[in-house]
């Protein structure tokens, strides 16, 4: 038997910077590594000493595709912290624009950065030649989702609207109405969206991994919610710390999750359809059925699928919440108090934890971040771990082909796996 | 026709934000994209050519470890234009935090072992190698993304505004916030560009485009003063964007 | 509105020739499209032209041609700024948009029957170059002739091919200065800054009208060397260079004092300028 | 002859000027008030000293193109020239047009009317007429201005920066509008200052005022005049202004100045601008555009390989006051400032030209 060496040098179009290494001898996986090196920042280390107001509008920066995430975790957070709640209207608006991202990044994923894996391409703009209208529709749905986030959070990347206890300044109805009538308009869309990628081979792959997400059992939730699994998992976001613990690896600027006496887990669309399939929409659920979907599904490749799934429901479920709302200034005073808060959402990319202690000034004491990936990696690596025997026939390249894809349908951000390095870490 | 000129986006350290700018947040990225051959673009394809010449760069993020220094001058070599993209490769923005304290400090609080981490202080990217044109912006603004996409098609020297958030805030015909309702807003001394996003929005501008080049950071914080903040309070202010900018180094300069 | 009627839109000219003066110098030979508007065209030494490099933008060039020659019209370009890096990358037959002539030039209708003195330094001998065709030209309508001109280097001086023809005008006196000769670069005159040509220059005060173009620095240090020498300040007249975007007295860029460089200007009387504040510190 | 009309009449008036102009007038922004585009009378401040903005960004709009052109081999045309506003930042999609979005005005028999500029801004836009009609017209310019009715208003309430009294170019008005509204209590004076001002009066059966009635209107401008607290001694100012260029008021303005541009931008008489052009991904189409610009900002005096003729602070903000209060004088006749305040109100760090030209006179 040959020895087998496979080197992703870099994971391309994922979020980030990653190699993956794995080494095979005699039909054996000795040595497998996802290395992210994506270089250290720091974030929780400068976090410390900042003024609570200024924390949503750092964390942004995290990641550059899940902005909104970061921000209303901070926020929400934060406001845990100080005991604040926030208006009804706020956390209507917080949704729209969460959201708002949910849709975008999940539809950026699935035609920017999965499709071609799908569809034989090295990219998007090489999918342009052959695939012109099918691109043009992605963008303009794409476009539809920014512009939601544009007009709620006054800018589509790194918004400048979200505060703790509310917006700085609330949309108008007219505008929310015009982009409303986009959003209806591109329904049949999503739709289409979800057939196209319901009939994209998939590798036959399936590993029982527990899958992790909020769930509120009055909305499909992105946003607020109770932490559970399709392992039974049920619990308040506060008590998120003691039940998901982190470790350092040596090889990896990224830690890994794992559930405490359990192991590994997924987060994300797939992990939040798996876990609230029956908070969809009428309208989800028919298209599901349509194209065969059944769910819980244990592919990770159906992370996809699940995407396009919750972008149907989501664009239906901003078109009712612009209904439901007209949105009117409020007041937003802040009283700063010291305390300690959590808070769970899900980014587009699954799971997503803060937690901040504030002094009586409100200034940042302590700040611990644990981003989608993070929680993912280890699932990634034991999905290869499986994977790769079934597929140990390929030849190299298509070996290493498969093995990168099955990275990149867990839509991974690997720069937001890395601020999250802590000022204490253990080297094995 | 002639051929597309080649593009190269090259990440560094940063959060990719701007890049997706160009693939995600765009208005018109079909037409920016296809306007070049992009011969690297690792968020954005798979066959991605190393060490070949580029027309354009464009860098995002900036240098926190050794070998980037070693990237970056090799991309500059290879390169007839380059440009910054972003406020993290103009000015090494929030990184540049951690310049704040003294680098061992900061290091062996992260790390008991220090043989292993090449993490540098943050650089940003005009003090590695000779940029010719530096777009600001966190994430880069859409305008001067593709005023610079744009321009360099031909060869023109792209128009980056230089002044300060006041002026397009003006031109919007906005309520001046920092004068009617005393909120710090950091508008006079920052560089333009976002169109006035956070004033336009209801809120003092938190200068995430950095410092623009006649700022008089003392005068605005002596305003920020009179206007009841703390010494503590216009330091973070100062801070928070810029990387420690030498154009605010007399209200940022605590030793 | 037609398009003739708005002053902000360029005529089309063609180039018709490019002369290579330095490494960063050119001389361009215009002539607009509209053979009309050619023929209709005229201009005085000393006046600019806005040259419009389509693409790129829009720049004030001086005119450095004769002004009685209605059939072409050159400006001499230094490679400074990104309009004329673009001009520069232009061919013989390519079309740019030129709008003028804007401003007023050199006093060369005061200075009929009197000494001439010009001070250049650079790309300032362009402008200048009108009025030196003119006195030939005219040679009978004019007394003493004096050019003393500088630049950086040997290599760096204009219409080198044209001193030889200069030389030989009667009553014309060349006086040449550079800053530095480089080691494979001949040179058989003074060596210096330009106003250290002041001591071998043989005009006076007395009937002469100085005209001075070039660096400002270069300027002032001219002006206070003149006004030592017992100059007066309506006899010395400078060109200006100040921002312009219009040319029209519009965009308000090259305003000193209450002076429109574009339109009062760019040739002033020091008389006129004198006393504008931002100009007093030359004296 | 001056006309009299009742609330209910102006109200109509105001209504049938809304339905049949594009009607900008005072519109509440924040704690404010600016100058926007009003459908419904609701939308009309009344109780208001000045706007946010001068009305001067309606004629010399933020930004807009002069031309476009197609550039095909050696081929160029210029395809548009015609005279157009741009939303402030040029054209962004819907999302982006908040704030100032000056609109085209197309074909000649749609006009615009402007209500409620008061009498300093009527003198700004009198003098910018003559800034963008000298020598040549601006058409940009002119064919907006030319398209538009003033319809201004009487002060009776004077705010802290106010100083239009000094210059005589407020608080009432003598020429320069179209209609000039008077206030006089339980019943308003209108006075017509052009053939289209009497056309929309023409309309309207109203009755003369009686001389009782101007004798009124006297009355109420010499109360408005008596609620000055804001002076500038005009004695002699063009001499006074350049005579010390190195007193340390110069110093002591130019250490606060944060060359932010905030006062030539609300200055109804600041007319600088800028020209670019702009491309677009397919190269041959381009524009030339221009848009406002500031003598306080550093890269308004340079020049090529660097040059700057203005590179301290202090010599680009004494360009601004000696140019509003002694340079402009020379070169149009007028001295480019109406005494509206708005430079001083809206620096952030308070810095005042009444002040600066106090302290050079040694008062």
């Amino acid at each position: 038997m040959p020895e087998k060496k496979i080197n992703i040098e870099y994971i391309a179009r994922v979020e980030g910077e990653s190699t993956l290494d794995v080494h095979i001898s005699k039909n054996e996986i000795t040595d497998l590594k996802l290395k992210v090196w994506e270089p250290p920042r720091f974030f929780e280390g400068f976090l410390v000493g900042r003024k609570y107001d200024e924390i949503s509008d750092m964390v942004m920066r995290i990641c550059g595709i899940c902005p909104v995430s970061h921000s209303t975790t901070a926020i929400r957070a934060l406001e845990n912290a100080m005991q604040i709640t926030p208006s009804a209207q706020t956390k209507k608006l917080r949704r729209l624009l969460s959201y708002s991202q949910v849709m975008s990044s999940d539809i950026l994923h699935i035609y920017m950065l999965a499709a071609p894996d799908f569809l034989g391409y090295e990219s998007v703009l090489a999918m342009v030649p052959k695939h012109l209208d099918l691109v043009k529709k992605a963008i303009k749905m794409k476009m539809v989702a920014n512009e939601l986030t544009e007009i709620v959070g006054g800018r589509a990347a790194n918004p400048v609207t979200p505060k703790i206890n509310g917006f700085y300044q609330v949309p108008s109805k007219e505008r929310l109405n015009s982009v409303k009538k986009h959003l209806e308009a591109m329904q049949q869309d999503t739709v289409d969206t979800l057939k196209v990628v319901a009939s994209l081979p998939i590798p036959e792959f399936e590993r029982k991994t527990e899958y992790v997400c909020i769930r509120n059992p009055e909305e499909y939730t992105i946003n607020e919610g109770r932490l559970v699994s399709t392992e039974g998992l049920d619990i308040l976001e506060e008590e998120y710390r003691n039940h998901i613990i982190e470790n350092q690896i040596s090889y990896s600027n990224a830690k890994q999750c794992r559930i405490k006496g359990r192991g590994d887990f997924m987060v994300g669309a797939l992990a939040r359809v798996n876990n609230n399939y029956d908070l969809l929409s009428d309208k989800a659920k028919e298209a599901a059925e349509e194209n065969h979907l059944k769910f819980p599904v244990y592919n990770p490749f159906a992370n996809t699928a699940a995407q396009a799934l919750e972008v149907i429901h989501l664009t239906t479920r901003c078109t009712e919440i612009i209904d439901e709302i007209d949105p009117k200034p409020e007041d937003t005073t802040v009283n700063v108090k010291a305390g300690e808060g959590h808070a769970l959402t899900e980014a587009p990319r699954g799971l997503l934890y803060h937690g901040y202690k504030l002094n009586e000034k409100g200034i940042v004491e302590k700040a611990e971040i644990t981003t989608p990936t993070t929680h993912n990696v280890l699932s990634m690596e034991q999905d290869l771990y499986k994977m790769i025997p079934e597929i140990m026939d390929l030849p190299e390249g298509k070996l290493a082909l498969q093995c990168e894809e099955l990275i990149r349908a867990y839509d991974p951000c690997f720069s937001c796996s890395v601020h999250t390095i802590k000022a204490n870490v253990k080297k094995d | 026709m002639a051929e597309k000129k080649k593009l190269g986006i090259f990440k560094l350290t940063s959060c990719a934000g701007c890049q997706m700018r160009l693939l995600y947040y765009q208005h018109r990225e079909l037409e920016a994209l296809t306007a070049y051959d992009i011969t690297y673009f690792k968020m954005g394809k798979r066959d991605n050519l190393e060490n070949i010449k580029v027309d354009v760069a464009l860098i995002e993020g900036c240098v926190t470890n050794s070998e980037q220094i070693d990237e970056l001058k090799r991309i500059r070599e290879n390169s007839t234009i380059l440009a910054t993209l972003g406020g993290c490769a103009t000015r090494s923005s929030l990184w540049g935090l951690k310049n704040n304290k003294p680098e061992k400090e900061i290091e062996e609080k992260a790390y008991k072992d220090l043989s292993t981490i090449h993490s540098i202080k943050a650089i940003p990217v005009n003090d590695v190698v000779k940029v010719d044109y530096l777009l600001p912006g966190c994430p880069v603004g859409e305008d001067e993304m593709t005023e610079f996409l744009q321009s360099a098609l031909v060869g023109r020297r792209p128009f980056i505004k230089p002044h300060s958030v006041c002026v397009e805030c003006k031109m919007k015909g906005n309520l001046c916030i920092l004068v009617a309702k005393k909120e710090p807003c950091m508008g006079p001394v920052t560089a333009a560009g976002c169109g006035a996003l956070c004033p336009t929005n209801g809120r003092p501008c938190y200068n995430c485009r950095g410092p623009m080049i006649a700022a008089n950071a003392p005068a605005l914080a002596k305003e920020f003063k009179k206007n009841g903040l703390s010494d503590e309070e216009i330091y973070l202010k100062f801070t928070a964007f810029s990387g420690l900018s030498k154009v605010y180094e007399e209200v940022t300069d605590r030793a | 509105m037609s398009v003739r009627n708005n002053a902000y839109v360029p005529e089309m000219a063609t180039i018709e020739k490019i002369e290579r003066e330095t490494n960063d110098v050119n001389t361009y030979t215009l002539t607009f499209k509209d053979k009309a508007k050619q023929k209709d065209y005229s201009f005085a030494g000393g006046q600019f032209n806005m040259l419009s490099i389509f693409g790129f933008g829009e720049a004030p060039i001086s005119i450095s041609s004769d002004p009685q020659d209605r059939n072409e019209i050159q400006h001499t370009v230094r490679k400074v700024g990104g309009v004329t890096e673009a001009l520069f990358n232009l061919k013989e037959g390519e079309v740019l948009g030129m709008r003028g002539p804007y401003g007023r030039g050199w006093p060369l209708k005061e200075a009929k029957g009197k000494n001439i003195l010009v001070v250049a330094g650079g790309i300032g001998l362009a402008p200048l170059r009108p009025v030196i065709t003119q006195v030939i030209k005219n040679r009978e309508e004019y007394d003493r002739f004096e050019l003393l001109y500088g630049a950086r280097t040997p290599g760096d001086m204009l219409f080198t091919d044209e001193f030889d023809h200069w030389q030989k005008v009667k009553n014309f006196r060349l006086l040449f200065s550079v800053d530095a000769v480089p080691k494979d670069q001949r040179w058989d005159h003074n060596v210096g800054v330009v106003t250290t040509l002041f001591d071998q220059m043989s005009s006076t005060p007395s009937r002469t009208i100085v005209m001075t173009c070039g660096p400002e620095i270069m300027m002032k240090f001219a002006l206070k060397a003149l006004l030592a020498r017992g100059f007066n300040s309506s006899q010395i007249f400078l060109s200006l260079e100040r921002r312009m975007e219009c040319g029209l007295k519009k965009c308000g860029h090259c305003q000193i004092g209450e002076k429109y460089v574009c339109s009062d200007g760019p040739v002033f009387p020091w008389a006129e300028i004198k006393d504008i504040p931002e100009i007093v510190g030359w004296k | 002859m001056p006309k009299i009309m009742d609330e209910k009449e102006l109200q109509s008036l105001l209504g049938l000027l809304i339905k049949e102009y594009r009607f900008i007038g005072p519109v509440r922004k924040d704690l404010e008030t600016g100058f926007g585009e009003i459908k419904s009378l609701k939308e009309l401040v009344k109780d208001y000293t000045n706007t946010i903005e001068p009305p001067k960004y309606l004629f010399l709009t933020p930004q807009e193109t002069l031309f476009s052109y197609e550039m095909k081999k050696e081929e160029i045309t210029i395809t548009k020239t015609e005279e157009q506003g741009h939303a402030a930042l040029g054209d962004r999609p819907s999302l982006w047009s908040e704030g100032i979005a000056v609109e085209p005005l197309q074909g000649k028999a749609i006009q615009q009317v402007i209500f409620g500029v008061r009498p300093c801004d009527v003198h700004g836009i009198r003098m910018m007429d003559k800034v963008f009609k000298e020598d040549f017209d601006d058409t940009y310019y002119q064919s907006k201005r030319n398209k538009t009715i003033i319809f201004s208003v009487t002060c009776t309430s004077v705010s802290d920066y106010c100083f239009c009294q000094s210059w005589g170019t407020g608080p009432s008005l003598k020429d320069g509008f179209d209609l000039l509204l008077t206030d006089l209590g339980d019943r308003y004076l209108i006075e017509t200052g052009s053939k289209e001002g009497n056309e929309i009066i023409g309309k309207m059966r109203l009755r003369d005022a009686t001389p009782m009635e101007l004798k009124q209107k006297a009355a109420v401008i010499k109360a408005t005049e008596a609620k000055f607290t804001r002076k500038l001694n005009i004695k002699d100012i063009q001499q006074i202004m350049i005579s010390q260029p190195e007193h340390p008021t110069w110093k002591d303005k130019a250490d606060r100045c944060l060359s932010c541009g905030n006062c030539t931008s609300v200055c109804p008489t600041c007319y600088c601008f800028d020209v670019q052009e702009k491309g677009d991904y397919n190269p041959s189409n381009m524009e030339r555009y221009r848009l406002w610009d500031s003598c306080q900002l550093l890269e308004y005096s340079q020049v090529a390989l660097g040059g700057n003729f203005r590179r301290e602070r202090i010599s680009r903000l004494k360009q601004f006051m000696m140019h509003k209060l002694s340079f402009s004088y020379p070169q149009y006749g007028d001295f480019h400032c109406v005494g509206c305040g708005r430079c001083i109100k809206w620096c952030p760090t308070s810095i005042d030209l009444t002040e600066v030209a106090k302290d050079l006179r040694g008062e």
